[in-house]
């Protein structure tokens, strides 16, 4: 880390959309940004892209209006998101790309977990607690969303490698508590025999656990997907298996940092990869504090 | 008086006729039953009912303003802001969870009356006030939550739960709601002057309706019904979520327009609104117990959801 | 122009054994009706009787569940209002079907406006309808939209669009309802005019007097059957007797009560462009009667004075204690009522049914601890409709489903049991049969042997005449003379009608 | 009869009377510039224009829809379905792009008469065969592209770009559908008979206007609109994306309805809307230029909607 160059950073203006605020996880990548912000001594301005990549490429063109002297893009889609930074481009602001990556046009840096990875080491966790074998069901994010695909990839890798655990059941719950209650209480009918469950992250795998009830870590594993703070302590309590956790805090405020440091002109990495983690009882308390 | 009266059908075809919704209903039960063996168990029809029972709530609160010729589109933020203010009251601000309760129900009513005061004196469409609303009661969420979810009360999360093993609370209110939705509808002046409203607003004023005023508590009322809806949405998970019902208004409108009330106002019955929902909630449930694919589920669910009104009105075309 | 006689007139249409039916009622059991070219044909029959449903099957509103029609001798089958107009059937419906937010002009040609190079000619369109409006005698810019003209001037707006047609049958429903004389003489001239240029016209009409006037033959309804077609000489007591079952010795029954105190006192009511310094009073046991010519602005006076619309000046009294403005519910509670000109804006709720719509001014009477009592109202709204002999399947028949004359009824009706002590009947007999006028004329009587008292405001100079026991007559938004019953002639108020005043308008 | 015509006011007058929108919108700049110094350059006002383009060509799509009485919850949806059509017959199906152009528009223009046909001859509500279309087109656009965006091809995105250095194509694109639809709307025979339906159905069906062909026009018009703004999205995007336009229906309608329609029929203009669409746009660019935080933005924007409408129906009555 470090202060990135010292004096003279009272002024700068950094802006930065977030693809949405309707999750926790994207709470906290905010979070992490204003803090570093805060202590760098620059001001950042925060806007929502409510999961809309076009309202996104406005948000973007609008800080070019304010002359912003770089932006952090959180993409809603990664594909999406070049016309935006190509916008951005052209009158000279850099662009970092924070949680997702932008495909089809150049940042000056990307700070991002890796939600294939993640999926595969989603699968390598519940198969590790399902002795290596069982039905398993997976609830899907929003269709269509990148986050969702990605990790819904990796998954499938990660899962082909154990010729014993069966993919029985995938329905949408949209990243959503509630839908991930409804639809985990429908499988459960429907697939009575599931040991294990993938939430492609922490919200529906929480309303899964809610649905599961008393057989939610004993039974019925349930592995999701983000390190939210309602996931952890359901980690630690047991009845969530294990969580992929991302660092949406540590994400925000590399993200912070690059964009302050690319803004002087500096030059960064292309790439930060900011690990996942797997997280299960006994390294949760790792993850408590941060 | 002409002698030329045909033979009255009987009343439970009167009935029928009414209730179109119901022979859908039906119908989707019955296929259900033979495509899946899972659907039909007292379980999973009892999930049925409990995933029927937000989208319901918010649906007769929706009835009301629906009958006089509006629409309310804050249920969902409605509901999740009251919900949010139950469980901050009770945690951050240390409350009482009856008094926080009360509080929250406070907020899902005073939401209503804003767009109340905003349709009644302000002269705004419905759809323009309650639009405002939507996002502003939304945004009030987020701020007051900072964003995250906030645990809910034990006490009222039991809510969430069942009475005994089986019956599950949130059928339970479901139910009493509809039963109070029903009779405010048939039983109470507010209700009748509703239809009359609904029905011709100036005929409602010139036979001394006060018509500002029974708007007021219509949409009070929409937004109390939103506030139990919160509630019971966020016992079930345990946690108030500001995101929480994000769109349920167009399910809660769905579910009152199949159960065979008009937006132009006039007409609705609360049993009508319960049978939409259910029937939302069964095709979504059947949906996940035959393991439909995700992108086809959004198909299937518009092509029934066409079907089940078609099957109404061109059953209402024949009897004509 | 060729002469009456001489014109040699053949059949142009002809219904045989027409039958409709709807949901729990018979409206058309069996209905012949013959049309020749150059003749004025009348309909008559009782409210409910089926006239309405015979037009509508002949414009293509309505299939017939039976029977069949011929055109020049040809069987033709009307499915819709298209096939209605390339037939040349144009008709003027009972109920308005004008777009109130287009213009006088676009619904003169509405469906069929005139066209250049695929776009409307909107210059041409407006050259026409100026004519049109001018055909009729109506004074109004074309493009001025159509909901701000008053209920006559739409009704000859009406009448201006079926003429457009150049059709060889016209059918009017009840057009004079809502005219006054002078309007009406100004239809009578268009209808003549037509009938010899040889248009068949299918006319219908609540008032007896008319049919003589205008008529050649007349086809009696009853109970949706045709049951007798009689030349428009027939004396009037036999037209009654075929039409009701029934001899009525007197068309307008007044019984003048004792006079009492004031019980409304109207002092210098005023709102600007729309009527000035307007004041009266009407007394216990009084009918009040207000006449003038459309757009005299009685209309405005009562709905102002009623609180239903504001007011610039003036205040309004009620046994001495003056009335908050603006405020229905006030005056309501103070014993006012008011029975609107138009039924279906104002007085009903037509998806409601008829039981729900008379009980709906009694309601809050009916309420306790918020619960309204149902079938208490259900009762009284029984009462009322025997009372007035309203014609339904039911007190559960939705009220759009009513004829145009029992809707009236209705609407009368929900005032009858709110026991108003002074109630403002504005247009109150529109469409109604000679029976049940005669019905709601004996109501009046009722009203004022008990103390209570009647403005009526109407239109219908032979009933203001007949049932008033004072006069007052507007022109141009002010009062412009009082007579008392003795005095009034129809000469009378007309010239009292016709003052040049300055505008307030 | 005498010639009771109130004095006409001037046109300027008439015309501001009509359209009250604009004062909300005027008033809006006016406080956004004094605001914010970045507010009123020529760069960010273009940067409006493009934003507002897509709200503002659904919602000239939904104007004609809400003239007739309707509405039409599927347009989001359709522009979706529409811009994958259109990218994945260019890419996987390889046809050259103005063919797949034209397939796209025929997709809009087929979903748009699917939810006409489910109207005009299955008696549907709109808000339910509109709703079901929303449902269905989403589902479509999702299983066409397996959930994953498609590149669109590159001389169709170009229509994202400019004009030489600044003038935005998507904002031309919106003035010339926008003038389209003031020609529709105002010349035309299905223009004129929209109104009549929404003003009076009955009295349009007996003046011998096919109220369901022209019905059919109308919602296909909707839809082919829905597919233009669905490939002005994409081209911005470079990239057709199966989720994209979702809940945009609420701002078409919004636009429309802030425009000075009316949701019960026979009222609306295309710069009604137009106008509309643009105080959304405002708003959204304003709040983002004043730094207003995330949270905070949905409760502005939703008393900015209501103070917009406030102001017109506040002003109107002044006048009345
Ligand atoms: N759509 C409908 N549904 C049910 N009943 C109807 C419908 N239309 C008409 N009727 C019934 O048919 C009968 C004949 O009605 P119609 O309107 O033809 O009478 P009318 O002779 O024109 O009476 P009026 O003089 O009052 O206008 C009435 O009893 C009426 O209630
Ligand atoms: N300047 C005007 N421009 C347009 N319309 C006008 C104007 N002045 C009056 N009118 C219309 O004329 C109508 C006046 O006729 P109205 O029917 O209300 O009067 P009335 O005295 O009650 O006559 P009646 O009862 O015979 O119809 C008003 O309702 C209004 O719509
Ligand atoms: O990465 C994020 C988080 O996992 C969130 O929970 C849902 O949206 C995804 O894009
Ligand atoms: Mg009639
Ligand atoms: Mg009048």
């Amino acid at each position: 880390g470090g202060e990135g160059g010292g004096a003279g950073g009272g002024e700068l203006e950094l802006g930065m959309s977030v693809s949405t605020l309707n999750n926790p996880y994207f709470v906290q990548l905010r979070d992490g940004a204003q803090a570093e912000a805060k202590n760098l001594g620059v001001t950042l301005t925060v806007t929502d892209a409510q999961n809309d990549a076009s309202q996104q490429v406005n948000q973007v063109q609008n800080f070019t209006s304010q002359n912003m002297k770089a932006i952090i893009i959180n993409p809603v889609d990664s594909d999406a998101a070049a016309p935006a930074v190509k916008a951005a481009e052209r009158v000279n602001i850099p662009v970092v790309a924070a949680d997702r990556g932008v495909t089809g046009a150049e940042v000056a840096q990307t700070v991002a977990s890796d939600n294939v990875a993640g999926g595969k080491m989603a699968a390598q966790a519940l198969a590790e607690q399902l002795g290596e074998k069982g039905q398993v069901a997976v609830l899907q994010g929003t269709p269509g969303t990148s986050a969702s695909r990605d990790r819904g990839q990796g998954f499938a890798q990660g899962v082909a490698a154990y010729p014993n655990i069966k993919v029985a059941a995938k329905q949408p719950a949209d990243f959503d508590r509630t839908k991930g209650l409804d639809v985990m209480t429908n499988l459960i009918q429907s697939h009575p025999g599931v040991t294990g469950v993938f939430a492609e992250n922490d919200e529906m795998a929480l309303g899964a656990i809610k649905a599961l009830g008393a057989r939610a870590g004993r039974q019925v594993k349930v592995v999701g997907f983000d390190g939210t703070p309602d996931a952890l302590k359901a980690v630690r309590s047991g009845t969530m298996a294990a969580t992929v956790a991302q660092q949406p805090k540590l994400l925000g405020k590399q993200a912070v940092e690059a964009a302050v440091r690319v803004a002087k002109g500096e030059t960064v990495q292309k790439s930060v990869a900011v690990p996942v983690k797997v997280v299960t009882k006994e390294n949760v308390a790792d993850f408590e504090t941060s | 008086m002409s002698a030329d009266v045909l033979p009255r059908r009987s009343p439970a075809a009167a009935w029928l006729a009414e209730n179109g919704a119901v022979v859908a209903l039906v119908v989707l039960v019955v296929a259900l039953s033979l495509l899946s063996g899972d659907f039909l168990s007292l379980t999973n029809l009892l999930n049925v009912g409990v995933q029927a029972a937000v989208t319901a709530i918010l649906a007769f609160g929706s009835t009301f303003v629906i009958v006089t010729g509006g629409i309310d589109l804050s249920v969902g933020s409605v509901a999740a802001l009251s919900a949010i203010s139950l469980a901050w009251t009770a945690t951050s601000a240390g409350l009482p969870w009856p008094l926080a309760t009360l509080v929250s129900l406070a907020v899902g009513i005073a939401c209503g009356l804003v767009s109340a005061a905003l349709i009644a004196y302000g002269k705004l469409p419905p759809f323009i006030a309650t639009l405002a609303m939507l996002g502003i009661a939304r945004g009030l969420a987020l701020v007051v939550s900072e964003g995250s979810p906030i645990a809910m009360p034990d006490a009222v999360s039991e809510l969430g739960g069942t009475i005994g093993a089986y019956l599950p609370i949130p059928l339970i209110v479901m139910v009493v709601m509809g039963v109070i939705a029903a009779v405010i509808l048939n039983r109470t002046y507010p209700g009748r002057a509703m239809y009359a409203i609904g029905g011709n607003q100036e005929a409602a004023r010139l036979s001394g309706i006060k018509v500002d005023r029974q708007l007021l508590i219509t949409y009070a009322l929409s937004g109390g019904f939103a506030a139990v809806a919160g509630i019971v949405l966020a016992s079930r998970l345990a946690s108030a979520q500001p995101q929480a019902a994000a769109g349920y208004e167009l399910d809660a409108i769905a579910a009152v327009v199949i159960g065979g009330a008009s937006l132009s106002g006039g007409k609705g019955r609360a049993l009508g609104t319960l049978v939409g929902a259910l029937i939302l909630a069964v095709l979504r449930n059947g949906l996940n117990l035959l393991s439909v694919s995700a992108f086809w589920q959004q198909v299937v669910i518009g092509v029934v959801i066409a079907l089940a009104v078609l099957v109404d009105t061109l059953r209402r075309r024949g009897t004509n | 122009m060729r002469g009456k006689g001489s014109c040699v007139s053949q059949e142009i249409l002809r219904a045989e054994g027409l039958r409709k039916t709807f949901p729990g009622v018979v409206a058309l059991d069996g209905v012949d009706l013959s049309l020749r070219t150059g003749e004025v044909h009348v309909l008559l029959g009782e409210n409910g009787a089926g006239k309405s449903t015979l037009i509508k099957i002949l414009s293509g509103a309505y299939h017939p569940d039976g029977g069949r029609v011929l055109m020049d001798s040809r069987q033709v089958h009307i499915r819709s209002a298209g096939d209605a107009q390339r037939l040349g059937i144009a008709t003027i419906y009972q109920e308005f079907n004008l777009v109130p937010q287009l213009t006088v002009a676009e619904n003169l040609a509405l469906g069929r406006p005139p066209r250049r190079f695929g776009f409307v000619d909107v210059r041409r369109m407006e050259q026409q309808a100026g004519r049109l409006l001018e055909r009729v005698g109506v004074d109004v810019d074309p493009r001025t939209p159509t909901a701000r003209l008053g209920i006559a001037r739409m009704q000859m707006v009406e009448i201006a669009k079926a003429l457009a047609l150049d059709a060889r049958v016209l059918i009017m429903d009840e057009p004079t309802a809502v005219l006054t004389t002078s309007e009406v003489a100004r239809l009578f001239a268009i209808v003549r005019q037509l009938r010899d240029e040889g248009v068949a016209v299918v006319f219908i009409t609540h008032h007896l007097e008319e049919i003589a006037e205008i008529g050649g033959r007349v086809t009696v309804l009853r109970d949706g059957r045709s049951v007798a077609e009689v030349p428009a000489n027939t004396r009037r007591d036999e037209l009654v007797g075929l039409m009701v079952g029934r001899p009525i010795d007197q068309q307008y029954p007044r019984r003048p009560a004792e006079r009492g105190e004031p019980l409304l006192e109207v002092r210098g009511l005023t709102r600007r462009g729309v009527f000035d310094d307007v004041s009266f009073e009407v007394r216990a046991g009084e009918v009040v009667g207000m006449a003038g010519l459309v757009g005299a602005g009685r209309t405005e006076v009562a709905r102002a004075l009623f609180g239903a619309d504001r007011y610039d000046a003036g205040q309004v009294f009620v046994r001495g204690r003056p009335l908050p403005p603006g405020d229905v519910h006030a005056a309501m509670e103070a014993g006012l009522g008011l029975v609107p000109e138009d039924r279906k804006a104002q007085g009903l709720v037509l998806g409601a049914d008829v039981a729900e719509n008379l009980g709906l001014v009694t309601m809050r009477d009916a309420t306790r601890a918020g619960f309204v009592d149902r079938p208490g109202l259900r009762r009284t709204a029984a009462k009322v409709a025997e009372q007035l002999g309203i014609r339904m399947t039911g007190l559960s028949q939705e009220v759009r489903t009513l004829s145009g004359g029992n809707q009236q009824k209705v609407v009368i009706g929900k005032w009858l049991a709110a026991n108003a002590n002074v109630l403002i009947l504005d247009e109150p007999t529109r469409g109604v049969d000679v029976g049940a006028k005669v019905e709601i004329y004996q109501l009046v009587n009722a009203l004022t042997a008990a103390g209570d008292a009647v403005l009526m405001i109407s239109s219908d100079l032979p009933e203001v005449l007949g049932m008033s026991d004072r006069i007052l007559v507007m022109a141009r938004g002010r009062l412009v003379g009082e007579l008392p019953a003795a005095e009034a002639t129809q000469d009378a108020v007309m010239a009292l009608a016709t003052t040049e005043t300055s505008h307030v308008r």
